[in-house]
């Protein structure tokens, strides 16, 4: 580190060292120029890995929630699924993944190079600037896989859900993000327009999560017979504190995933997009908690807690594009729609996600993409110069409405086909699901040997 | 008056609940306890060195009936509790001398109930 | 994302790109100072946002501390209240408080335009600044609303809770923060300083504590009469752990909101602010550690923790004009303070207040503001560019140690009367307190009808 | 804060602020050169104090792995030792030990000013940088301290621990770094290469860790005599969840570490450095799991976690220097190293370390230090300007190999005979360890007086 | 020699045991426990979804105590206990053949206090 | 059959635990109990105020047993538990009436075991 400053010192003269003879005008000019160039590169690449860090950092988020909702007896297994999805997450991308979704695009359907990093030459700024750029691609990457370890928690066997996590890391993601997010992706020539990701991360995790938790089946005990009616029984998690740490994490790295999403620090809308993020979240929390209390008689925590998480997925396509009055809308419609979903999953549908995984991520991240084709104004385009239609309430029209609405169908045909035939696979091998036994005495036990809260006295009388 | 005492696998407790309904025992208490007995117990290993386990999880029931009520009760319990397999529990009945219902200050078979 | 990276390469074209023909020395010269110009704009901004996402990670800190230090019964709804008070403080502040405290000056006393942002025109370099400087602002916001959560703690009504979030964010603490950061404020035109929000936050929080805490008073059991003479026992705290790591986590979250005050990356002295920040909060751990164990015997873990927040509270306002050595001082004068005030209140004012939250906000914050008075050196004060004469100990005699004397008592005076009638007036109609019957069994079970920690066996013998 | 953007707008202006007159070309362009200077230092000032504001979030990490892996009557100790190493720490370097680190070197062996940071006079641009620069260190100084906790955990006086956390971060670890990162320092001299700390950080608290632990001896019931033969018994932790939420806490840290390690934002390889630092981080997990379930028939959840930091302290040293590939071997050879050393110090030393804390650090410490003589790569060292040979396997034969052996030894020596010795003296006058008594009952009784889960019920049948 | 089993509120604790100790009884052995009774639970919802709470948080004491103290014991718990509502508790006197004391292996009526 | 429950030292469980294996007593249920005894309790403070602690944590024993082996359980335990300080416990023996396997349905001395 001591060296390291003397390094920078030196590279500093070698580009501002005072020459011997008097400069010409025209000669310091161009030096300032480089110097500007050369800063706003580092500005923008230290603005991405700060994005990436933050995003990072969701991991944790997504831990807390998914254990805080869930109960005591699996802890240990939760905390396993999300450190070794984003690990093996992280080779899988850098080996394969990566370069599926970003690499030259064979007609507009996969990657074809970029593999390893070995487009990334060090010795070039470009180089440097890809490394940055592939820290922030990962970090995504391992949001949309660690999704689905919430609705399939408490009965999923550790082997399945690695073999899960590896083939959307390796091919579902990319493949799928290809279309969007490669500049000559199919979707991204109709113009489809998905800043952050509701449909490129969240709604692929969601409809994963939505294809394993169906074919999984219910946890015992959810879902008891009375009478000849199915009637949804609930199973309360074992810490909202940790829950709650877990949300609070997740909206501090969201300041990562949705202005971080211009992997620019030079694109000063940088700042629009925090604001409409956080009054999205805000707007969601908000509208959860009161229909909670209407609907359900109490404002139900970890309802308020789905609502935040609701607004920061429904605004995540739209963050750029929309005013901060229409990304409170947007928040709004998203906390409400999320309880009702969690409502229909859980009593009409009967499909067991014990942390509304399905609702937050999948239903949220469709929402928030049409809101796009509806909110999309043209003064916020301008400003963070996106490629976007002005949406339906700002005269445009149903154009980008229906493009919105073909990439949501295709991205969710895409991901219901392929992460279903993997879970049915596993299903059919008998891969999938824990015994009986194992499944009340915990997957802790079971699956790793282990406590997750050894020494404190949990009751066992479900 | 008897005190019964029975041990069965938490994951029972519902069962013999309903059993209990049904035979018309509506009090009782629960505790929830570590047992040692036939069942075998465990392995667990953390960090890589072993942990044998042999007190494992059971619920413990309290319930206090009347003499006409204990073969019902004990009936109840095992409908309840039986899978047929090790583990399934044990049930102790032990005699009661005396029962006071605080509220009221009752005493006897008028306050077990 | 993939096609922001295109947009910005366009952008910086449009700046940089190769004209067809060599350009004139003046011209490059322009264009670099141009360049300049707008990097700069750049690093303020993303400082700005960064040190806001800082901010905004510490409800996530006063959360667990708050929790952490009271019982587990009220864990959700403290989780609850801290989701909530950010959440509609958000939207409260977005519609109307921000313009009444950066609005236009109505005679210094509250501001009167820029509602819900309109002032923000995303077409100009400015209004995206405006954006970043608003998120800075909601976030410490949000901070001031937070701490009365504590101090009110397991026996406030969910409602009269929300209730009073919606006033702070909407009228008190704009009001008294138009007073001081508005630059036409009355307390900043007589030369009040407070770096960063020492009396604005922290202080105006802590007063509305007390008021709060006094106005429902004590928890049940919490003071016992023996032989005529009230006595308090203790009611310890759920989770050292959880406190603790929320303690770390305002610290770290205290890095944007003290150097994060300068609102310019450009303005080197935040390297400085860091330091006196980080150099007050360990010093006030050790002092708070040490007057514990001299004074009680043993070395409280709760009452060293407290004494971190102490520093960090006392540092705020004088962070930037006072040297390294000052910060020591003022951190372990804070500690001491902090141990000495938790005992007062409770023991002889007898007001219940769990979490210490009157002693870190309120005593802390006013000791902090009068440090200003007393160790602002010219040196320090130059560097950091802000107005502010220098401290009774740097030659400056008490005219600073007055005016910020005058702010304290106006700041406290304005929240004590408008928090302490909203308080009033929700304790009349019978709002404010739960009943005993749910106090005593708690208000996860009374207000959200849920248990925070479900499955755990929690001793209830108290 | 008000007055702050006021300020800056005037600074801005006064650098860029319309003369009456046309400014000269050569005028606008040298401007234009200053302000691309003063930017450039406003981004490294930036990077590297937000990169520091990551490092000291580490402690939380800290805290919540050796709280969780350990029992809960333990638990508000370990939050107080993290807490207090961290206070006393800053307190300590700020006095003394940064100058014996940093100062004018004696000979290569210690500095001699730098003091009480007098030498950073704010009213220059380099006294500005040097307070980021100290902010840098202090974190780093505190996370050497912190690793001693871990292996001390659950039977240590706190009296001692705050004597040794003050030795620690006064001499022991100022010296062995002054030898390798002050540039005149007798390694640094040698071209010992140790980019982010492998050596001067994480191996300086694992022999410390080491000397403590072997020192203080088991705790009890640890180790058992069956039959003649002692046999290891398994004492778990009582919280995976703060465990792993620890673990993300410091890979989220680690990010401020490696990178920020060059205190340049301008220096654009930090891109890289955070690339190999993640897929370390995720071959180490990854590495660790697999041996851990081939070898103990299921995939501890802790052991995992053990493997991530062992993958993040191997690249520590290496970071900069070696390709995204190279950084993936290196983190499954830590994965693997670090599970086998956690049962070599158990089951054949009878070493006691509760987290493994030597393992992580001191093991893969010493082995990511040799990494960089085999993995240098001449295109990463050229890329990210640091000194360093190529590694054996790119062609640079044994000579940095060698070099960086030798460093290993001589701060293994150092610390071993230093921290060794306290820790003798304090185990001599009996102050080193809390009486039997005590550690049956928890130290949080013991030594504070108090629980770290009130309410709780804990089994108590070890 | 008789042991007394009492489930009351866990509110009640404290004054449970100051009116134990105003009787001079001042041993006992304090255990969690859940019960069904006569008090009628209360419903939560989680996420929308009703769980029915009918077994409620209680504290079971179990004191050992000389015949001659299980009138004072009983009239100490009753006084403690109660307030008239539903959920006060009930008391259990199951005959005690024998004490032992493991400090000093002492026995009967002088191991009991 | 006599019911024996005994309160201990939470530390010494193992050490019981071995002694009772030596007497061939296999069985037994434990859980986790609050006693005030003879032993003082300890003073806690928290934030700098006082909390009294005179509940202390122990661990309580229940092992139903055939009237022959009373006595070899009752050793056991004294062996095991004993240090000879104020804490050490205390054991309670309790006529039983009946005993009952769940799995089997067996009673009397043969389900004891
Ligand atoms: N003699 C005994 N004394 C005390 N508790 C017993 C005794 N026998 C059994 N138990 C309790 O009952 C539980 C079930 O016992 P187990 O031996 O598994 O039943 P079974 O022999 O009917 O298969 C044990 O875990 C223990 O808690
Ligand atoms: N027959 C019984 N057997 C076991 N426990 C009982 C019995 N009756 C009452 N209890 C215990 O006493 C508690 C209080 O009982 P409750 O019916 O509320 O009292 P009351 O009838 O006096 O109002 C119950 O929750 C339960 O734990
Ligand atoms: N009369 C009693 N009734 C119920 N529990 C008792 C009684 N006497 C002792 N205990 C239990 O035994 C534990 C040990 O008692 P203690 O007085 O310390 O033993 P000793 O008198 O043998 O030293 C107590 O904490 C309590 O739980």
């Amino acid at each position: 580190m001591g060296m390291a400053v003397t390094v920078l010192v030196l590279l500093v003269q070698g580009a501002w060292g005072q020459d011997t003879q008097p400069a010409s005008p025209a000669a310091i000019a161009e030096k300032a120029q480089a110097g500007v160039e050369a800063t706003q590169t580092a500005i923008n690449t230290v603005w991405t890995l700060l994005a990436a860090f933050l995003v990072f950092f969701m991991q944790a988020g997504f831990a807390m929630v998914e254990t805080g909702f869930t109960r005591a007896k699996n802890a240990a297994n939760i905390m396993m699924k999300n450190l070794m999805d984003f690990s093996f997450g992280s080779i899988a991308f850098f080996v394969v993944g990566y370069g599926l979704m970003f690499g030259a695009s064979n007609g507009g359907f996969f990657g074809t190079d970029k593999f390893l990093l070995a487009h990334a030459d060090v010795a070039t700024g470009d180089g440097l600037w890809q490394m940055a750029f592939w820290l922030f691609q990962i970090v995504f990457a391992a949001t949309a896989a660690t999704i689905v370890s919430g609705s399939m928690a408490e009965r999923t066997k550790f082997g399945a859900y690695i073999a899960y996590s590896i083939v959307i890391s390796l091919v579902i993601y990319p493949i799928s993000g290809h279309w969007i997010w490669n500049a000559d992706g199919w979707l991204a020539k109709l113009g489809f327009h998905d800043f952050a990701g509701s449909t490129v991360v969240h709604s692929v995790g969601g409809w994963a999560a939505l294809a394993g938790a169906a074919i999984l089946g219910p946890r015992i005990g959810k879902y008891v017979k009375v009478n000849g009616k199915t009637r949804a029984k609930a199973i309360p998690g074992h810490s909202i504190t940790l829950g709650a740490l877990g949300v609070f994490i997740l909206w501090f790295g969201w300041f990562g995933f949705n202005p971080g999403s211009t992997t620019a620090g030079m694109n000063l809308s940088i700042a629009t997009i925090a604001v409409t993020t956080n009054l999205a979240a805000a707007a969601g929390a908000v509208a959860a908690m009161c229909t909670a209390w209407l609907h359900f008689g109490k404002p139900d925590t970890s309802m308020a807690l789905n609502g935040a998480l609701a607004g920061l997925v429904a605004i995540t396509a739209p963050c750029a594009v929309v005013s901060p009055t229409a990304a409170v809308i947007i928040g709004l419609v998203a906390g409400v729609v999320v309880v009702l979903s969690v409502e229909v999953i859980d009593k009409i549908l009967h499909i067991d996600d014990p942390v509304g995984a399905v609702s937050v991520h999948m239903v949220c991240g469709v929402l928030g993409t049409l809101m796009v084709g509806l909110f999309a104004s043209p003064a916020y385009i301008a400003a963070s110069g996106v490629a976007c239609e002005p949406g339906l309430f700002y005269g445009g029209g149903l154009k980008q409405l229906s493009v919105q609405a073909a990439g949501i169908v295709a991205v969710g045909g895409w991901v219901l086909v392929t992460a279903g035939s993997m879970f049915l696979l596993l299903k059919k091998v008998n891969l999938l699901r824990v015994s009986r036994e194992e499944e009340l005495r915990g997957l802790d036990i079971g699956e790793h040997g282990m406590e997750g809260y050894n020494g404190f006295q949990i009751f066992v009388t479900e | 008056m008897k005190l019964i005492v029975a041990y069965i696998q938490p994951e029972k407790l519902s069962d013999v609940k309903q059993a209990l309904y049904a035979a018309e025992v509506f009090k009782l208490s629960v505790t929830n306890a570590l047992g040692c007995g036939q069942q075998g117990g465990y392995h667990e290993t953390y960090r890589g060195v072993d942990i044998e386990v042999n007190l494992l999880k059971k619920v413990r029931l309290e319930i206090a009936v009347n003499d006409n009520f204990v073969k019902p009760t004990v009936d109840a319990i095992v409908a309840g509790a039986r899978t047929g397999k090790i583990g399934d529990g044990k049930i102790f009945i032990v005699p009661l001398d005396e029962c006071i219902r605080i509220r009221t200050g009752e005493t006897g078979s008028e306050a077990i109930g």
